[in-house]
């Protein structure tokens, strides 16, 4: 048994780490969040110029072959830093979707241009009646004419407005709620009856509501093979679940972090907040919820990496403690630096929004408990 | 003991029910229903509909222009009222300049300003807390000094609410800087309109603009605007604590919104079932539910002590506290049923605009959800309530 | 609306408060949880004398008509002395079950006695797979020359071992689980066939399991009719756990003031450590389980008595109240005793002890949130 | 990072598997399956078997006869015992007394002291608490005073773990009364068979008597029972606690302990199914199988950071913390599976004559729930580890 990252771990955490520090300034994150772009195009080129972009990928789709440990890394630290670049969305989720069961040509096609920054990648998994079952999917694909015809509407699609490509999940047989005919399409944001409306969400990050009326979808455009979208579809939200709760780990270390250096400022009735027993607990209890994740998140990461049977289940357990936690130091956080806390102009209000969201995104802490007893 | 209501409180009650029938507007009774924010004049039109039946300054003395209204009336109309989804009423000039003006003000005092709160004409703000001043209130540092017979005040006050709206502000000062600093605070009140008074707003993580700070720069203010006598301040605030946090719980509201999330959450489909079946949504739905009457009953208890002849005392800051925990946990609630759908994030005008994301009620609640994040902050913080029972009540 | 005693109630308040303090000293009550009874038999007279032990019971069986607002009075004062007297058992439970549904024969043999203090009663109303399961019956009733052949088992009857008679829960028709075809019955515990096995409980009372073998029950001895007894003793139950935690209310203001006056003088670091922020706030949401839990009491005792149409629903959102603050206040009391706490020379952990099982007694937290959300 | 055992730690694994199914006595599998009391002599036995195997002194050097066995192999060990619910060892000798002795003790003391632990065959207990020293450690009051080569002692310690059985007792004693309390102790060893040392039981709430007090009354000993410097036993105190408290979260036996909770809850039927399947019951459960398993891997990372060459540190309150919280938590799992059949309340000899009332689980229930009252409280309270860890951790 081993805890230790190793040296190429180790300098993948530095080097993000110094950017966040040195080129991730608050002020300057604060402006992308309300920039029409809602992130910086120069950041997204210096990760593909420093390979984050291709770090997690297979070494046939162009990638570096890394694992869930590496994406581990860098999603924890761009948590620290609150990162809005859409990591999460184009190479984690739509990325490692495709490189786990794209066709040579999907592959060479997309993720090329991924890892070279060029292009951006949204999933389109949920529909309004659907929250957290991935296997509910009326949205239809039909076959004609060789192409499929797609019909139906996918709810608060992440990164979205910023998607030169869609991956969506689309029924091609049997009912509501099987998980057997479920298929994945790509779809370019492009197409005839494709129409997205775009909204920013409270986390300072974009989405979109897509609706697909008559879109024909050319038969190359499926990915993996008809009907059998879902195994896949859960793989990647279970690996992008690992990297959710890496972002949150990271986000939670420095709302801990940032409250406790808080309090021992903040005076009231003569004296630091901090020396206030009530809040030295309270802190403690969000210290301890902090590290009580991280050791969730290293062990169902490592138990992913090497393909344990109940790596699955491990994830949902993970993300129940992560809710947990990031809802109890979030809360907190924000009660503890009092007004202030409640104001966009100080950084932990944004980390608890970021954390709110999380606590909902692949499945809350509800779904999860139930997952974890079931599997 | 029981708590059957008379048949006189029967009718009270029927008369309410039409009242409201018939004299709540539809437009603002829409925004409300909405949950979109109001106009100032919204909230304007509604108290001035209200006092046409004596229902505005329930709680003021008769001899003052109010209605000194029963306990257990004054229960059966905040149940209606919050029922009927009515605007809450902005309580700085009803709830506490007034009081405070009847109970330590002239003659002339009263005479001056009264009117104007109890017809809704003047819009009043409360001058509290300032920048570093938090849950620790006495540390003010706002000065008043005197010169000839005026005061000229200069400091800032913050997360005043509804300044932007406001006519008239009651401040605490200081008005001494040596001695016991409780006992340099006074009771000022302060034109708006003055030279040197400025509202800047805060926005919220809500994106509301709902505080503000307000900076005094050498702001002239008559002498005879002090309410009682210099050093008095403190006593006046404290006097106004008590008052205010009976009623402080909302009981009424969040019956409407526990109804409301239940009657949502019944048709939201989750596997066979709705959202309610779901046995982990409902437990946090019940449990809820138990504690709001829990806590409606520990009001009603309180309240029975004062109609018996006892004063409001720190017995509140279990309402207080219990209140401000369950307007949380009901706000998270609402989050945890919408799951995605809590996550757009409109302005308030796009919300206005009935281009809702995902269903209607969507677009309020994650901004009521970080709203609410200040209820255990202001008012005293719920660690100060905590320290007020230990101290007062446990004797410790 | 209106929350204060009558002078009536107000006299017997201050009777029982009067009796624990000044006949039911602590040294007193622990040589009763260690003798052969397990209570006082002199006290049982004194109840009997100040007409206790028929006041709740209809004028027409002999007692004052009083209600359940009576019978909280009493349970809340005997809480706050620890009182091990069955009056749970013999007086609300077995004694308010007769008073409702038995005939004028079964009210003249048994009540009588009850309110001169001759009679001991103890109802058998689980059975070791039952759980909080009433319907849950396989003791059998079977017609048999005019009498009633009963075999089954009684398990946990609580005041067994002083019972001069047991009323009994048995099928006479239906399936387990059914609440058709469930009936009553009163046995004398000397009869053929019952043998009791008698133990203590951890609160210091005292109960046992009943084996029925062939039990000839004449007829007469059916309480109600056959077969509709279900819906008496779920009633005669409810009646029960509205007193049961009146008890607890007690029990709990007791335990919670005697904490808070402990820590004003027990002294660690130099200080009293009701100083302590930590200990004052855990205090200060003890004291406010409290005041909620009395709150409930109040308000459905008064719907109960007022035969409000959720006076059920009341009684289960008032015991999962009252489960959730006897458990904390209980286990927080003996935390802040410290080592002190877990001695049984304290009075705290005997407190504790009774307050854990009332937890359970009568459905616990769980059993009643779920009631609570199907009525 | 990875989880897997080496070949060799899974011979190793393998090793402890077989010796347990052929070495582990019956007799005393059985009263620890049906979860009775040991005697005095079950545990020695016990201890004496572990020892052949070098698996008794694990933590102990080589060169005082100990095991020093990998954090890895510990952790397989502790595991397999636990798993296979061999009784606790008692840890004043081997895990206390042991380590202060050969690291602060003379050559002598060394080879007075240590092969009668190693071989069990001296009892040892611990003197550290007194009557109103509680979480307070450093007011300790038993006063050591020199008159020529001997010590006289003068006090009352309490708490003091089976105290009955033992031999010798360790004591933190106070050998100067003037100047800073802390540093006015010493750490002595004195022979239970010394005139003037008198123990009583003390009976807990769960009816057992595992805990004393012990009193001193002009209790002689031998200088050459000091152990290190006058003065420096604060310091000997402070090593013990922070060597004591890494494994103190107990995982592998509740591991043990919701495997067995699992399985017979899958058994008490409840409505149609079972209570395992009763969503509320479960979700207890199974989040407490989470925390479990973070708890778990919190330690798993402490020791990693050991192996590194970092010294245990306060991170270990955190262990201390969660595993008490997770052993109360569990036992009251337990009580809420047996519901009315966890009231019966046998002495230890009726438990202990297969007379059980409900199931044979049923009896142990309530006295192990009672029991672990304690473990928030002893060993520094859990209120005191969270003021550790605010202090060392965060600073505050």
């Amino acid at each position: 048994m081993d805890f230790n990252f190793n040296e190429e771990q180790t300098l993948i955490q530095r080097q993000v780490a110094q950017f966040i520090q040195r080129d991730y300034e608050w002020e300057k994150r604060q402006t992308l969040v309300t920039s029409d772009l809602g992130f910086s195009a120069e950041n997204w080129k210096t990760f593909a110029e420093l390979g984050w972009l291709g770090i997690s990928l297979s070494e046939n789709s162009g990638g570096f072959g890394g694992s869930a440990l590496e994406s581990m890394i860098i999603m924890e630290e761009f948590g620290k830093g609150l990162v809005v670049e859409p990591f999460l969305e184009t190479v984690i989720l739509c990325s490692g979707l495709i490189d786990s069961c794209g066709n040579e040509e999907q592959k060479a096609d997309l993720l090329g241009p991924v890892i070279s920054g060029e292009m951006h990648l949204a999933l389109g998994f949920t529909e309004p009646q659907s929250r957290f079952n991935l296997a509910d999917v009326t949205t239809e694909a039909k076959k004609k004419n060789g192409d499929y015809l797609v019909n139906g509407f996918k709810s608060v699609v992440m990164n979205g407005p910023n998607a030169n490509k869609l991956i969506i999940s689309a029924r091609t047989s049997g009912k509501q709620n099987d998980k057997e005919g479920i298929s994945l399409f790509i779809i370019d944001s492009n197409l005839d009856g494709v129409s997205l409306r775009n909204y920013p969400t409270v986390d300072g990050r974009r989405a979109s509501e897509v609706t697909l009326e008559n879109v024909i979808v050319p038969s190359n455009s499926l990915l993996s093979e008809e009907g059998n979208g879902f195994q896949h579809l859960e793989d990647a939200i279970d690996t992008a679940t690992l990297a959710i709760c890496a972002e949150a780990v990271g986000a939670m270390e420095v709302l801990y972090k940032t409250t406790v250096e808080y309090t021992k400022i903040r005076k009231q009735f003569g004296q630091a907040i901090g020396k206030f027993q009530v809040l030295q607990h309270r802190m403690v209890d969000m210290f301890m919820e902090y590290e009580q994740s991280k050791s969730l998140l290293y062990m169902a990461t490592i138990k992913n990496v090497e393909g344990s049977k109940d790596a699955k289940k491990a994830i949902s357990g993970l993300k129940y403690q992560v809710g947990k936690a990031a809802k109890f130091i979030g809360q907190q956080s924000v009660q503890l630096h009092g007004g202030m806390g409640v104001t966009e102009e100080l950084s932990v209000g944004h980390f608890f929004k970021r954390l709110t969201t999380i606590i909902t995104i692949f499945g809350n802490t509800d779904y999860h408990l139930k997952r974890y007893s079931q599997l | 003991m029981d708590l059957a209501f008379s048949q006189e409180e029967l009718d009270f009650q029927e008369d309410v029910r039409d009242f409201l029938a018939s004299e709540y507007p539809l437009d603002i009774k829409e925004k409300q229903d909405k949950r979109l924010p109001l106009e100032k004049e919204d909230m304007i039109t509604w108290q001035k509909i209200l006092a046409t039946k004596g229902w505005f300054a329930i709680n003021w003395p008769k001899e003052f222009g109010g209605t000194d209204l029963s306990p257990t009336k004054n229960y059966i109309l905040q149940n209606e009222l919050a029922s009927a989804n009515t605007p809450i009423l902005i309580p700085f000039g009803v709830n506490m300049c007034g009081p405070v003006v009847y109970t330590f003000g002239t003659a002339e005092q009263k005479k001056k300003y009264l009117p104007g709160i109890l017809n809704s004409d003047v819009w009043w703000c409360q001058g509290y807390s300032e920048p570093g001043s938090g849950s620790d209130l006495a540390s003010l540092q706002t000065k008043a000094e005197l010169q000839g017979n005026s005061y000229i005040v200069n400091g800032t006050k913050t997360w005043t609410t509804l300044a932007q709206h406001a006519d008239w502000i009651f401040c605490l000062v200081r008005t001494e800087t040596t001695g016991i600093k409780q006992e340099g605070i006074s009771f000022l009140l302060i034109d708006m309109k003055s030279k040197g008074v400025e509202v800047k707003p805060i926005i919220t993580i809500d994106g509301s603009h709902e505080v503000n700070i307000v900076y005094f720069d050498d702001v002239k203010v008559p002498r005879n605007n002090l309410i009682g006598d210099e050093g008095q301040g403190w006593n006046i605030a404290k006097f106004l604590l008590r008052h205010e946090r009976t009623g402080i719980a909302g009981i009424a509201a969040l019956k409407r919104e526990l109804k409301r999330l239940k009657e949502i959450s019944a048709n939201v489909i989750v596997g066979e079932g709705s959202l309610l079946d779901d046995s982990k949504f409902r437990d946090k739905l019940e449990a809820a539910e138990i504690e709001l009457t829990a806590t409606e009953f520990t009001e009603l208890r309180t309240l029975s002590q004062i109609s018996s002849g006892g004063a409001p005392g720190p017995e509140s800051s279990i309402l207080k506290i219990k209140g401000t925990e369950l307007q949380q946990n009901i706000s998270e609630l609402f989050i945890e049923m919408l799951a995605y759908y809590s996550h757009p994030f409109l302005t308030e005008t796009e919300l206005g605009s009935n281009e809702s994301i995902g269903p209607d009620y969507a677009g309020a609640a994650m901004p009521h959800y970080l709203n609410f994040r200040k209820v255990s902050i202001y008012g005293g913080s719920n660690e100060i309530q905590r320290n007020v029972i230990s101290k007062a009540i446990l004797g410790l």
